[in-house]
């Protein structure tokens, strides 16, 4: 594959909260378990801070898929897992006008200790975006 | 219609050694570790509510008492120590009391000092009756030279009084046991209608368990040795029974009968059987370590007593007369006598006869029921359940 | 490091969550904090736990930030594998002697990268999981371990030396001693938590030896995001299970097991994983053999009756023996209270003991004075003063002083960090305080 | 509180670098070769260097050690530094360190960016080496990135009054009251009623003790009115409460005193269940009453002088039910005035109740005790002593399901001696009659409880009660002033709801106000001294310095862009931490919002819908992220590893 190939990979960025997502995402490493090398893990408080257009400006610049892992229910802000959930929704609905699939964006609950659900986000979001791109 | 409970009940059966009835907090562990219960008889928590509740006329219908052996699983794994066993054991005492409308069996029970009475009042008949023979006689028939017992005490006399008093407490102890199959089977009440035909076909069971008291070997291996020494026991009693009451004519007697006759072996076989089993119980009882043995009341210790005693006693004559001791025989013979006798009396309400009468009875009786209801539920048009 | 000598305000015994949190409320009143943890790692019982009752969260997820604030805390300092031997007074001082058991890995290299742990080839029973799954002679004690560092077992390691030559950092170190250290401190909390009853504690539920009756603690792993399996099954054959029990009170309010107290989290913890079961093996039947249910704390009434909504079925009884078939299926013994008292064996395919909880420490071992007839650490003021023992200055939390669950485990710990810190100003003239460290959180 | 003195010398700190000609050191950690073994550390290290302005990059076999940690801080003075990125392991582990380091250095800590390669890039990427080079180099490359927008920060530090008000005089009240005033708090105690004590001073024995309730509450009370720190003010209420945590302000009346504190200690305490008119025949019969009542009946000092009887008459049958306005459920229960039904357990009253039946079997042996329970909950420790006490001592059990509950009535009037057994034909039971307890038989009792048993294979029992006692659990007590005032959250069974039922159990969401006892859940004695003295160790590290540091992660407003629109207002509404406010601008009144930081708790909500971007949470600003993003897309091309 030449270098030009290789910026081809689609890119996945994780927007993973500090409380639960990030430990969780740092205990797949500690059990050594392996995923494809395209995803950033970016460690936020609370995704809830980032707006509608955050996502989409993201689509623009070239990430290929964002998972938004969450703490849940768990979530340690009172509220923010709702508001976060109905923002991602709009995204959705703004995604479909500008015509990206809706589901190279997806939210979902990951703890510190969720390897699996981790791994399944991962594989299921990669497969996705190589088996589209 | 609603039971009316009666809390003063558990107070009165406590006075009969069920001191922890109220402990108990209705787990349910006595009743699923018990080999013995299921199908259709579930003790001993069932025994132990009723108990608790005061549900006479429950408890009075209830057979399971008899059904358990006392093996002590249920004390030992009873999460409260509330000694389901040794209530049961009371119940049973408590049962074999009401059954006994003379209200004999609830003094010995209730009071030491019903047992002592009774105790020294029946071994004052005897005593009684000889004093007053010789008394007649002018004391002509002691013979002192050489031992003469039949003179000293003529076995026809003796046996007749002998058959007189088992008439006597074969009587009570049919009524008794009337009593409780009246209350088991409750024939006043329609609906629990037992055709006759039922009774009769049951009886072959109420034999065997009557002989056997099979049933005790499902508490589990490990008390098969228990059951063994009762056997035993229970053989040598009957023998000594059948040689003494049956065959007085012919076992008190002043010929010295030689060692291969049946009489003198099943006499001697008796005798160590008896010595041998009644001193393990009494072995068990002063170690307490085993759950049956942990709790005793002052007539649980009177059988194997007056066994003991009244077996040595026995030898004692045997081994006088060898030795052609005139006076110890005599003596030893009123002694043995007036203990045996003592025996008889006090324990035919709350002894052991009770107990081998009343066991196979509750079997039996259940087994009646069991007959009745599989012989009704068809024609009921019902699927047959077990 | 570690030097021979310490000298703290509050030394705490124990670094399972009560231990943490009253280290923590102590610390963020400016006292120094000596955790003292016989485990390799801090977190104790509550970081093998899967979820939490009443609310279902993820147990790890709210441990390891705690276990986390406490190795980062600038009041904090954590000793672990690490026993205490000996607690005396002298004035107004306790003196203690600790001695740290040699890990043979030197914890100040070690990063944790596991590396020993792949190239050793002795496999062992896993502790953490309830000896259900595998680990090796060497080892990192869990995947969120606090420290994050391996140990070697020595008494079942072959010597062969494979871990030495592939650490990067040459931390390795067959060599190492136990290190004794003397602490001074003002005061001391008691928070060594409890056991569970060992598994043979009754003949009638087979003796610890049937292979598909498991404890309780052993269920949370096999239910825990990456536990020994997976996933759950039974361990005798890999099935699996369809029908479960849950055994209550075995170990608890049982005078013939010894406890005759009620160890209070088993109903909450059988009824939760029951709903977990539930979860994970939507068709499994889940049955839970109870005396009462005790379902006393804040929403834990709300829970069992959601439970009893989802199907799970309780059965009142007590069991009286568990035996099993040639399938190596369980076959509970039980009287049906509620109907007509009959006696039934019922087969599941896996039975869990919801096995109660002993204490895990004896005070007299280090000096202090002797426990209530429980066993637990005596309290002399329960009411009014909760976490007061009879030695002055020495404080209980958490387990140490009988069952509790997490928040009252963690109010507790609270409590006592408050009577400690209280101790500490009328006693040691607040010697900490005027030290006090800027934290941030 | 002044949150722009606290930023403003800080950002001069750069000496006006823009981000494009700021210093950044940037270093990748080998992890003695678990980085370095997969993660080819060196191209990393090159690829950097080509953004970070070329400054420092460097690669080291173990930065967390010494000897790496000093590297930065040389570098730092040597290389004149304004940024420092380290590519190590997960910054759980070390962002501590090199955040220490860097202030070492004399650096604002938080001018440091932590990258994770090691759990987040070598360890799950073992098989694809290029692949996690390529990883590494991309998020070394957004750290630089953040690192550039990175401003210094510093923790956000407020006077706090070293003074706590305790708001209850119950016993979890006079407890924290107590536990604060010894470490030298000010403490002010608010109690609503005259006396201090609560619900405990009505109390006759309590378990697992026996003691005195009176007792042991005199040594408590007289501590807390004996200590110099403490103010109570008795007959007083809360009616108004403004400020936030470290200085509250409090209205309470009658006395219109105003109270200036740090930190509030709800100690409100409950209410006990009252039952509904007719509800197990409550007030319907003189015979039916309540747990506490019964307690003062058996207190020497009480109205009867501690002897048991009822209309002048000696008790001998006491009935007590369980769960009365406990544990209800949907469908079965009615729900009380208020529409609510009570669907939890109150905890207490099992043992409670097991304390009060053992004590009248053992000082009136005579009288039958009996309680019919669902489940018994003695879980505490000394618990289930008095469960097995009572059924030694002859309490009888009978336990019902919820659908069957109980029914009291009056007793039939007595029909003659004939007494034991109704089902029995007259001829047998005249035999029966013979057994002696009978004739002490007391079968005058007023009522009679019917109850169908579970424990007696379903069987309908009939009771004698002289004395029914409905044991009656605890319901939340009526705060609304203190709920509305202090914006309190109440869970669904209407008690307070702390942050977080396992975590922070004493703490309510809102900062500097804490539980403790009854008012939050049903607890007992002990359990409400413990939570009064772990509220109580809350409040002091809080105020512990008589200063409030904060997390510097807050969400400041930047006045020049924000318009007043007020979005964020609406987005905040959990924590209420941002308000819109006037104020007098160039000679011109504008609105803008302003974020009060002693609220904000940092979650970002409001940085979502700022048109202008204008409120952005510090340290995890939007531009930040977005720069990330824009690094991670960026071409890497000509460093990038191929796979050919």
């Amino acid at each position: 594959m030449l270098p030009a190939d290789r910026a081809q990979v689609p890119k996945i960025l994780i927007l993973a909260t500090e409380a639960c997502a990030y430990p969780g995402a740092d205990n797949v490493g500690q059990i050594h378990a392996e995923y494809p090398a395209n995803t950033y893990v970016v460690r936020v408080p609370a995704p809830v801070m980032f707006s509608e257009p955050f996502y989409l400006h993201c689509f623009e610049k070239g990430i290929a898929g964002i998972i938004v892992m969450s703490c849940g229910h768990e979530c340690p802000y009172p509220g923010a897992y709702d508001t976060l959930a109905t923002r991602i929704s709009r995204v959705h609905e703004l995604m479909g006008e500008r015509g990206i699939q809706t589901n190279r964006l997806r939210l979902c609950a990951v703890c510190t200790v969720c390897s699996k659900a981790f791994l399944k986000e991962v594989h299921q979001m990669h497969e996705l975006l190589t088996s589209t791109v | 219609m609603s039971t009316r409970v009666h809390p003063e009940l558990h107070r009165d059966i406590a006075r009969f050694g069920g001191d922890d009835i109220t402990k108990c907090m209705n787990c349910g562990n006595c009743t699923a570790v018990c080999s013995l219960a299921g199908d259709g008889a579930v003790f001993p928590r069932k025994t132990i509510r009723y108990m608790q509740l005061g549900l006479k006329d429950k408890l009075l219908a209830s057979p399971e008492p008899w059904l358990c052996y006392y093996c002590g699983e249920c004390s030992d794994t009873c999460p409260r120590d509330a000694n389901p066993a040794e209530t049961m054991m009371a119940m049973r005492r408590w049962l074999t009391a009401e059954y006994d409308h003379s209200g004999r069996g609830r003094r010995l029970y209730t009071s030491e000092k019903a047992v002592v009475t009774t105790i020294l009042k029946a071994a004052f008949i005897p005593l009684a009756l000889l004093l007053a023979l010789h008394a007649v006689t002018g004391f002509q028939r002691i013979v002192t030279d050489r031992v003469e017992l039949n003179t000293f005490a003529p076995v026809m006399w003796v046996w007749a009084v002998v058959l007189l008093h088992f008439a006597f407490l074969g009587y009570h102890l049919m009524m008794n046991a009337l009593h409780m199959i009246q209350h088991i089977m409750k024939p006043e009440d329609p609906e629990a209608k037992v055709p006759w035909a039922a009774y009769l076909l049951e009886l072959k069971s109420l034999a065997i368990h009557f002989i056997t008291q099979k049933r005790w070997r499902e508490c589990g291996e490990e008390h098969d040795g228990q059951w063994l020494t009762h056997l035993l026991l229970v053989s040598g009693y009957v023998i000594m029974l059948v040689l003494v009451v049956g065959m007085l004519g012919w076992f008190q007697t002043d010929n010295i009968y030689p060692v291969y006759h049946p009489q003198r072996w099943l006499g001697y076989y008796a005798t160590l059987v008896l010595i041998y089993a009644s001193a393990a119980m009494l072995i068990g009882r002063f170690r307490k370590r085993t759950q049956v043995h942990r709790f005793s009341r002052p007539t649980d210790w009177l059988f194997p007593s007056f066994i003991l005693v009244g077996a040595i006693t026995g030898i004692l004559v045997h081994a006088f007369r060898y030795a052609g001791w005139p006076w110890p025989t005599y003596g030893m013979y009123l002694i043995h006598v007036m203990a045996m006798v003592a025996m008889l009396d006090s324990e035919v309400g709350i002894g052991k006869w009770a107990h081998m009468i009343y066991r196979p009875l509750a079997i039996y009786l259940m087994n009646v029921k069991k007959r009745t209801q599989n012989q009704a539920v068809p024609e009921a048009g019902a699927l047959p359940t077990n | 490091m570690h030097h021979d000598k310490i000298d703290t305000d509050a030394l705490v015994i124990g670094g399972g969550i009560a231990g943490l949190q009253a280290a923590l409320d102590l610390a963020d009143q400016g006292f120094r904090v000596l955790i003292v943890e016989k485990q390799p790692s801090i977190g104790g019982k509550m970081i093998g736990l899967s979820k939490v009752f009443p609310t279902l969260d993820c147990c790890s997820c709210i441990c390891t930030p705690r276990m986390a604030e406490a190795e980062h805390h600038p009041n904090i300092a954590i000793m672990t594998y690490t026993e205490v031997r000996h607690v005396r007074r002298e004035g107004d001082r306790f003196i203690a002697d600790l001695v740290k058991k040699p890990r043979y890995v030197d914890e100040d290299k070690c990063t944790g990268c596991r590396l020993c742990e792949y190239a050793c080839n002795t496999e062992l029973p896993h502790e953490f999981e309830g000896d259900l799954g595998v680990r090796k002679a060497i080892y990192v004690p869990f995947s969120n371990a606090v420290p994050q560092v391996a140990l070697l077992d020595l008494e079942n390691c072959i010597l062969c030396g494979r871990c030495e030559k592939v650490c990067p950092v040459g931390a390795i170190d067959f060599l190492q001693q136990p290190q004794e250290t003397v602490v001074r401190a003002g005061t001391v909390v008691v928070a060594t938590g409890y056991e569970t009853i060992r598994t043979d504690f009754k003949k009638e539920y087979g003796q610890g030896r049937l292979p598909n009756v498991l404890g309780a603690l052993q269920v949370e792993r096999l239910l825990a995001p990456h536990g020994p399996y997976g996933r759950v099954l039974r361990p005798s054959d890999g099935k699996v299970p369809d029908s479960i029990a849950y055994v209550q009170c075995a170990g608890s309010r049982d005078r013939s097991a010894g406890v005759s107290y009620c160890s209070r989290v088993c109903c909450m913890y059988a009824i939760k994983q029951a709903m977990l079961l539930c979860g994970t093996l939507p068709l499994a039947d889940i049955t839970i053999y109870y005396m009462d249910i005790r379902a006393f704390g804040k929403g834990f009434e709300q829970f069992y009756q959601n439970a009893k909504a989802m199907g799970i079925e309780f059965v009142k009884a007590k069991v009286a023996s568990i035996t099993e078939d040639q399938q190596q299926n369980p076959i509970v013994r039980i009287e049906v209270i509620e109907e007509d008292g009959r006696v039934e064996q019922r087969q599941h395919d896996m039975a869990v003991l919801s096995l109660g909880l002993v204490p895990g420490w004896d005070p007299r071992e280090v000096g202090l004075a002797a426990p209530a007839p429980d066993g637990f650490i005596r309290c002399t003021q329960p009411m009014i003063a909760p976490c007061r023992t009879p030695d002055e200055g020495v404080f209980v939390a958490g387990c140490a002083a009988g069952p509790k669950d997490i928040p009252d485990s963690i109010i507790e710990a609270g409590a006592a960090a408050m009577e400690a810190a209280a101790y500490l100003h009328e006693h040691t003239h607040v010697a900490g305080k005027e030290t006090t460290t800027t934290c941030m959180k | 509180m002044d949150k722009s003195q606290a930023q403003d010398p800080l950002r001069e700190a750069d000496n006006g670098a823009t981000a494009h000609t700021l210093r950044i050191g940037v270093y990748v950690c080998h992890c003695g070769g678990n980085i370095s073994d997969v993660v080819d550390v060196e191209r990393v290290v090159q690829a950097a260097s080509g953004l970070s302005n070329g400054v420092v990059t460097r690669h080291y076999p173990a930065m967390c050690s010494e000897t790496g940690q000093n590297l930065i801080i040389d570098d730092i003075s040597n290389e004149k530094l304004d940024r420092v990125v380290v590519a190590a392991c997960s910054p759980s582990l070390h962002e501590h360190t090199f955040r220490a380091a860097v202030a070492r250095a004399g650096k604002n800590a938080y001018l440091y960016e932590h990258v994770n390669i090691r759990e987040q890039v070598s360890w799950c990427g073992k098989s694809d080496p290029d692949g996690a080079t390529n990883k590494a180099i991309r998020l070394v490359g957004a750290g630089v990135a953040k690192a550039r927008l990175l401003r210094p920060l510093a923790p956000i530090s407020m006077d706090a009054k070293r003074h706590v008000t305790v708001v209850g005089g119950g016993v979890s009240g006079l407890r924290a009251a107590r536990d604060l005033a010894r470490i030298g708090l000010a403490v002010t105690l608010i109690e609503r009623s005259a006396s201090l004590g609560g619900h405990m001073a009505q109390w006759h024995l309590v378990y697992p003790t026996e003691d005195k309730a009176r007792d042991l509450l005199r040594e408590l009370v007289d501590e807390v009115i004996g200590d110099p720190n403490i103010t109570v003010h008795t007959r007083a209420e809360v009616i108004e409460a403004s400020g936030y945590v470290g200085n509250f302000l409090l209205r309470v009346e009658p006395e219109h005193i105003t109270v200036e504190t740090g930190a509030i200690v709800l100690a409100t305490g409950f209410d006990l269940y009252q039952p509904q008119e007719g509800e197990f025949g409550y007030g319907q019969y003189p015979e039916v009453i309540t747990l506490d009542q019964l307690e003062r009946m058996l207190d020497p000092e009480g109205p009867t002088s501690g002897r048991l009887e009822r209309n002048g008459r000696a008790v001998n049958n006491v009935c007590l039910i369980h769960c009365v306005g406990s544990r209800q459920i949907e469908g079965i229960h009615q729900p009380g005035p208020d529409g609510k039904l009570n669907e939890y357990c109150s905890r207490v009253c099992c043992t409670a109740t097991l304390r009060a039946a053992g004590e009248i079997r053992r000082r009136f042996p005579r009288t039958n005790v009996f309680e019919l329970y669902r489940d018994i909950r003695t879980y505490g420790r000394g618990h289930e002593e008095y469960y097995d006490e009572a059924s030694r001592l002859g309490v009888l059990f009978c336990r019902y399901e919820a659908d069957r509950p109980p029914v009291v009535s009056p007793a039939e009037p007595k029909k003659g001696p004939g007494l034991i057994c109704a089902k029995h034909p007259p001829g047998r039971s005249g035999k029966l009659n013979l057994v002696p307890f009978s004739a002490e038989e007391p079968d005058d009792s007023a009522l009679v409880v019917q109850v169908k048993d579970t424990l007696t294979f379903g069987e309908e029992l009939e009771i004698p009660a002289d004395l029914v006692v409905l044991v009656t659990g605890m319901v939340p007590r009526e705060i609304d002033t203190l709920v509305d005032q202090l914006k309190l959250s109440r869970s669904a069974d209407g008690f307070l709801q702390e942050v977080h039922p396992k975590l922070r159990p004493v703490e309510l969401a809102v900062n500097g106000l804490f539980v403790a006892g009854t008012c939050q859940a049903p607890m007992d004695i002990s359990e409400s001294c413990a939570a009064g003295s772990a509220a109580a160790a809350k409040a002091a590290a809080l105020l512990a310095s008589g200063r409030i540091e904060l997390d510097p992660f807050l969400a400041p407003v930047d006045l020049d862009v924000c318009r007043g629109e007020g979005k964020c207002v609406e987005a905040c509404q959990y924590q209420k931490a941002v308000t819109l406010v006037e104020v007098e601008r160039d000679g011109r009144k504008v609105r803008h919002a302003e974020v009060n930081s002693a609220l904000c708790n940092g979650c970002g909500m409001c940085t979502a819908v700022c048109p202008t971007g204008a409120i952005q949470v510090e340290g995890w600003r939007l531009d930040q992220f977005d720069a990330m993003v824009d690094a991670l897309v960026a071409d890497y091309a000509e460093t990038e590893v191929s796979h050919a």
